[in-house]
């Protein structure tokens, strides 16, 4: 899921070599019979593995995370959400989602394609065990649906991510109505525009089939912008569309379980091994330096918020550590095949004072209730992470670089460190617009038809019996 | 039998029981006029107040046992009558189900810490 | 009105705030003076004692309200005054939070097991 | 204190302590007689009855704590002995460790919804 | 785990290609040595994470959403009795289990041999980490110690499946017996009769060496006969032999905690992809397919349920939406590997409303106290599912149709949706009769020997204290 | 991580034929290019899913079972500790710890080299996508990276496992301190000392590039000695030196959530897989081997701690079968490569009796407060298990033997148990000395600088609150 790689001499090698006898011998343009010999079980292996690890991102790591902060009578609102949004996006993705997201557009010639992809694939229409998925490797292919479903495992996150901004205050069917048409409307475009591309076989003969960030040369190997800063801003939006929770800023809300949150927060970075390195497509050198900066950055991102709330407060809480982590996490995403463990490392300690400052100080003062802090760890660390992906990819910096596929077979080209980190400011704004923009209609109108809030009656007795009538504990 | 009894100075043991998210609202009043300390504990009233009903799966549980929450004041004669006129007005959203103060007579108090009695023990 | 009351048997229903890591003791203390029988609950205390500040993400939570543990006893009239200076001794650690001691007139008792009433159903 | 003393019309606060599962059939008892509301906790009882002994890896820890269930009801002095004997033999399985019903005289009664005092307001 | 697959054209040429140059290349039953060359460690690596994953469906999924349903004071005993059962099951396997339901029984030529294996395996005698197992390609080979140990897991969890039934009224060391027993009475027989087979490149020579319902044409990919109805039935005649809860009917029993009811269905939905997507035994396209199947099919099941509980209560519940999952997941098992995704969605908006009203209505009717309704769900749901594969393989709906392996190499047959349909409800009546039969039979034994049920104080004291000692809570 | 491994014909063969065509094409000493064409993508996959589940051993399942076993009031002080211990040892691991671990230490020639390696790998300079590290067999390489984060995952768990120890009355940040100072005076020079090599295909050229204890011909495949006795003789030293807790003896401490106790030994034991089966570092017939065994010694463990209470309690506690599961798995990590699955049971069947007496009968009788009973479970499980790895690996018990690297290609050499049993019996005396005597010496410098204890009023009122200002549960 990112472009224009720099395999590195021995990661390409590996993977060529593995299939193929020498660079020589690649198959420009294979056909599906060709590609069916391209297959390598290792990587479809890895991605089925890295699949598995995302989906228990969303349920049950996410769902613990929010749901251990909220309080006890909003427990299972929360589980539920979550729960529900990854069953929705799901369909939703076989449905029209992957047509829309990876597929050529309509309109080729006119560039309206860059923004959307077609509807061929509706249903997963013509996709079978016999059909194949590029990787970003030349004549390196996946069966399809592995594809398909490794995408969906991010489709079906992504919305999940942005409940916890208004979490304890939002009717259910109402918010699962929403889902269906942000997915449509917001996050489709989106992946299609930063994700979609021909692939390293083909592209040299259709080099305008790409969405537009990626056409722009943004990169995003994992989600940065797709992901993190796409439901960061939705999730501000919405909390300021659905307003304040009943009670705010003067009855105390203490997490209701520090436990949950602590599991949910571990199994998230035991899951992103899976988004990060499995956005490498195949399991060679690169997938390990995805997997290696993503695992230091958190620990960096843990440890600084640690050292943070100890010379602001007196002391390292737990919670601070996990919220830590998991901006180092979102920080590292979009990063994570380009940059080095060192710079990642170096990412990581920046990314939680920044966070810091959002999650207490700037929420202090404009007092929005962002009641799990979405915007303030995942947009901001989001916009941290992509900005500062063009930086560490650099290779003077011990960054992977980048490649050129529009030769072929693809090749390195030179590193320009301010032009990139450009591209990236772009792909930045683009993304908050597109989705600030999009997520406020979609809010004004879901909540003008149904109502998003609950009664005030009913948010005091809290969503759990409310919306779903069951109780998460009877000791 | 304690001191308190025989030194005459009359006190009372206040126990309201109010619902939950009143008790913030009830500590600041009472503060307010000078009720320096309670004890608090979570409870399941029964009354006519109508419960949620919970389903699982099947089956359906309809219970009257709503979550409450209870609080008990030690306090002198003196300030008895307005704490359960400040409890009484503050915990009351005039809904059914807000709850009882009950009062009861204390015979002694004493403060663990000390040794003292009587209502400086309060 | 129950026959504890006509048999002229006075008794005492002591109520305790203590520190929950001295429950222990207070329990084996009072066991020492023949008290075979309490009940025990956790509350919540609010005083003079100053909680630990919690912090949460940005938001600080200082709370005054602390784990306590209530003990509750019914006692004879004769032994009531022994316990309650047990438990004052005892669950003393002369810091301020130490807890309280309450005594109320009890006007019967009654064993669920047997229905005897009185101070023998203590 | 209270307008309930001043009209002179009695009532009860009782606390009944009782084994955990008999609270539905003893919730049922009452209200055939007439008992609107009461207010439940969970505690912990201490008396002749003897706990489970408790194994963690090596350490054994038997302990005489077990989980019961407090019930309080205040009543008119009428209904008051009704109530007493109602749970007694509801509650009773005869065996060690049924609990124990406790009678206080209680001196005021509030409603907070709607301020009624004295036993209208049960 | 499945007969005669049609591995669709690419997918075989997946296997195909990435072991041998061409289909003229393969050898007919190749000796030892030829299939030390035949191994694949893309399909070692992930039948291993596969045997994980199913483990952890065991401890904790399994552990957990039946835990977190029962009392407080029963928790521990939910939790030890399926910890315990899956160890001791691990043992029996290795013990006598490998080779009773995966050799050749004596007796080929009566046919006896083929409702049971052998006893030459016992103990492993003979496996070592040269000897090699098939898979449903012709010349793709697994090391045989990977094929015992992904069997291991599903014998360890399908006993452990049949404890919810009763639930909170068994003593502990008579069900561990009775387990022992019912693995060796039922299980390794069912598992021989439906897949045990010589393998595709040596059935050919010895076409009588399969199980009964293998040789007969049953289709069950993953385990819908072999898992789900055989511990849905077992259940249902454990918990009318052992008697209702004291105080069934009368005494509220809400669960203790829906958290970890959640956590415990969200891992079972994780760890479901070893089960379902490893039951291919390779890594390639039809893997993919057994997983997307499985992933949708779950999402349709939870959302269906929801939507029933919208209308019937006017609320979704959480426990129904993961309720309705663990339905979704039970039936798409058997028809994984053999349905379409859009076939799969249909099988799981149809599972639920199905389940829901066993778990209702007809529990309610019949008055069997069938506490963590594995009658409703995991047999209902079974039946549902194997009766549907016959159905959905259909290649006419999208479905992966069916492989003759009587002719080498395999190839693609006639597919005649009635005559399956037919064989699929021969395998489930066969089913339901040896292990409900069998199931009575070996209760009655336990009970009447050592007992089966706890004093009643013991019962209300809770199974925790008077079974275990230990309490679940010291808060 | 393992020395002169017998891979069995097939094994062996299985990853020769993969990469080359037969043994007589091996390549000795092969350049970087060369070892680019010896990785297989399998490996790869297997290795990164090992290292996931490693993780998670840590974060949540470690944290997870010592968090259930204190008390509520210390529970996210636990959780913390784990998890930042976590992080911290992430850091100094590509700090320098890899380097002192896996290089080839300075002055060859003297042999000082074979106690700590060098630091020319600092930061990891000169690891790159494009580097690659050894295996077991000859010509089979993963790339660097892989290898670099699977060690890491060894590095963050054993300083974890310390802390149960002194668990409830510890400072947390002159905690961390130490244990920097641990991983490199301890852990980093005994990981050299046994997995330190310089590879199959090198070691016949440099036959004393090697770790001390490795070189001596001991056997500890997945960290008998690094990570258990290391970690549990120092837990000793540290409960010893920091006293007891107040209380201890007289206050009541019972578990406060044995639900986190069984779901973190329920991912332990899951975990534990990539753990143990990980360490071949191949994904062949071998890895199946150390897997089952890993799966049976932990059932057979179990089984014989519940059997052991309820002759000796009259009732087996749950929290018994999972510390039997727990000192299973210890015992069987440095035999799992090399045992088979009978002498697994075996070894499952002794460790749960020997460890129930020093945890039961020993720490009552000599009175140290050895919270967590890492000394008796890690430490006698431990060496156990060491010492047995010499009996077990026996090729006449159906072990795996030992194999002859200084030849090339690497070939089978005649087993002598007692030999291999008195270089076990050695080997675990070193660590407990280094381990023992270095613990204590820096215990005692990090005390006497920082102070180790926290005030008596602090460990009262709970670490939770008074070490990191927040509470775990707000119900
Ligand atoms: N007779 C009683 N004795 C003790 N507690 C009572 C009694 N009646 C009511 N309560 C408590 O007061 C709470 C509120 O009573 P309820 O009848 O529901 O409403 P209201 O107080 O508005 O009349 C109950 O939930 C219960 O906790
Ligand atoms: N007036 C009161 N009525 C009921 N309980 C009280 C009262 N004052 C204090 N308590 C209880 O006693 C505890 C200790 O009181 P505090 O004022 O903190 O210290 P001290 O008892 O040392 O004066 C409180 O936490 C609270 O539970
Ligand atoms: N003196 C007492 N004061 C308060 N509660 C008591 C007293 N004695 C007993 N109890 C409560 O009653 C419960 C039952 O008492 P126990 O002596 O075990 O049995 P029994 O009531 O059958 O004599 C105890 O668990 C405790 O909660």
């Amino acid at each position: 899921m990112f472009r224009k790689i720099l395999c590195g001499a021995g990661a390409l090698g590996t993977s060529l070599f593995a299939t193929a006898a020498a660079a020589a011998d690649l198959v420009k343009a294979p056909d599906i019979a060709a590609q069916a010999t391209m297959v390598n079980k290792g990587d479809t292996a890895w991605m089925l593995v890295s699949s598995v690890l995302v989906l228990m991102m969303s349920v049950p790591a996410l769902a613990l995370f929010y749901g251990g902060l909220v309080r006890t009578k909003n427990m299972l609102s929360v589980l539920m959400q979550v729960f529900m949004i990854v069953c929705i996006a799901a369909l939703v993705w076989v449905g029209w989602g992957y047509s829309l997201a990876f597929t050529s557009g309509a309109g080729l010639e006119v560039g309206g394609h860059q923004f959307i992809g077609g509807i061929s694939k509706m249903w997963l229409k013509g996709v079978t065990a016999g059909t194949y998925a590029a990787t970003f490797s030349n004549n390196v292919y996946l069966p399809e649906f592995v594809f398909v479903i490794f995408q969906m495992t991010f489709a079906c996150i992504t919305p999940a991510l942005i409940v916890g901004a208004f979490a304890e205050r939002v009717k259910f069917w109402p918010l699962m109505l929403f889902m269906v048409l942000w997915l449509t409307a917001v996050y489709f475009p989106i992946a299609h525009m930063v994700w979609y591309w021909a692939g390293p076989d083909f592209l040299v003969d259709a080099p305008k089939d790409a969405g537009y960030l990626w056409d722009m040369g943004a990169l995003d190997f994992a989600g940065g912008t797709v992901v993190h800063i796409n439901a960061g801003i939705a999730g501000l939006v919405g909390c300021l569309m659905i307003g304040k929770r009943v009670g705010f800023g003067k009855e105390a809300t203490p997490p209701h379980s520090m436990v949950m949150t602590m599991i949910g927060a571990a199994l998230l970075w035991v899951g992103w091994f899976g988004f990060n390195a499995g956005s490498n497509l195949e399991a060679n050198g690169v997938t390990a330096v995805a997997f290696i900066n993503t695992f230091v950055a958190t620990a960096a991102a843990a440890l600084s918020w640690s050292l943070v709330e100890q010379s602001h407060h007196g002391k390292p809480s737990m919670l601070g550590a996990v919220t830590g982590a998991v901006a180092g996490l979102v920080a590292i995403t979009p990063a994570s095949g380009f940059a080095s463990p060192m710079t990642s490392i170096a990412m990581g300690l920046i990314v939680s004072p920044l966070c810091y400052l959002f999650v207490s100080t700037v929420k202090n003062k404009l007092k929005y209730d962002d009641t799990l802090d979405v915007f303030g760890v995942h947009c901001i660390g989001g916009i941290f992470g992509a900005i500062a992906t063009g930086v560490v990819a650099a290779p003077a910096l011990g960054g992977q670089g980048i490649f050129d596929y529009y030769v072929f077979p693809a090749g390195v080209v030179e590193y320009d460190m301010a032009g990139q980190v450009w591209k990236q400011v772009k792909a930045v704004l683009v993304t908050l617009l597109w989705s600030g923009i999009g997520s406020a209609i979609l809010f004004y109108i879901v909540d003008k038809i149904f109502g998003l809030r609950p009664t005030e009656e009913a948010e005091r007795e809290g969503l759990d019996l409310s919306e779903h009538g069951e109780r998460a504990y009877n000791y | 039998m304690g001191p308190a009894g025989t030194q005459g100075i009359g006190m009372k043991f206040i126990i309201a029981i109010i619902k939950p998210f009143k008790l913030d609202e009830v500590r600041e009043a009472l503060g307010a006029i000078g009720i320096a300390g309670m004890t608090v504990s979570e409870v399941k009233g029964f009354g006519r107040q109508k419960g949620q009903t919970e389903i699982y799966r099947g089956a359906e549980y309809s219970t009257n046992m709503l979550p409450k929450v209870k609080i008990e004041i030690a306090a002198s004669d003196d300030l008895a009558p307005q704490v359960v006129e400040t409890i009484q007005q503050v915990a009351s959203t005039e809904a059914i189900g807000d709850g009882k103060i009950f009062v009861l007579d204390l015979a002694s108090a004493t403060r663990i810490r000390t040794g003292e009695t009587g209502d400086t023990a309060l």
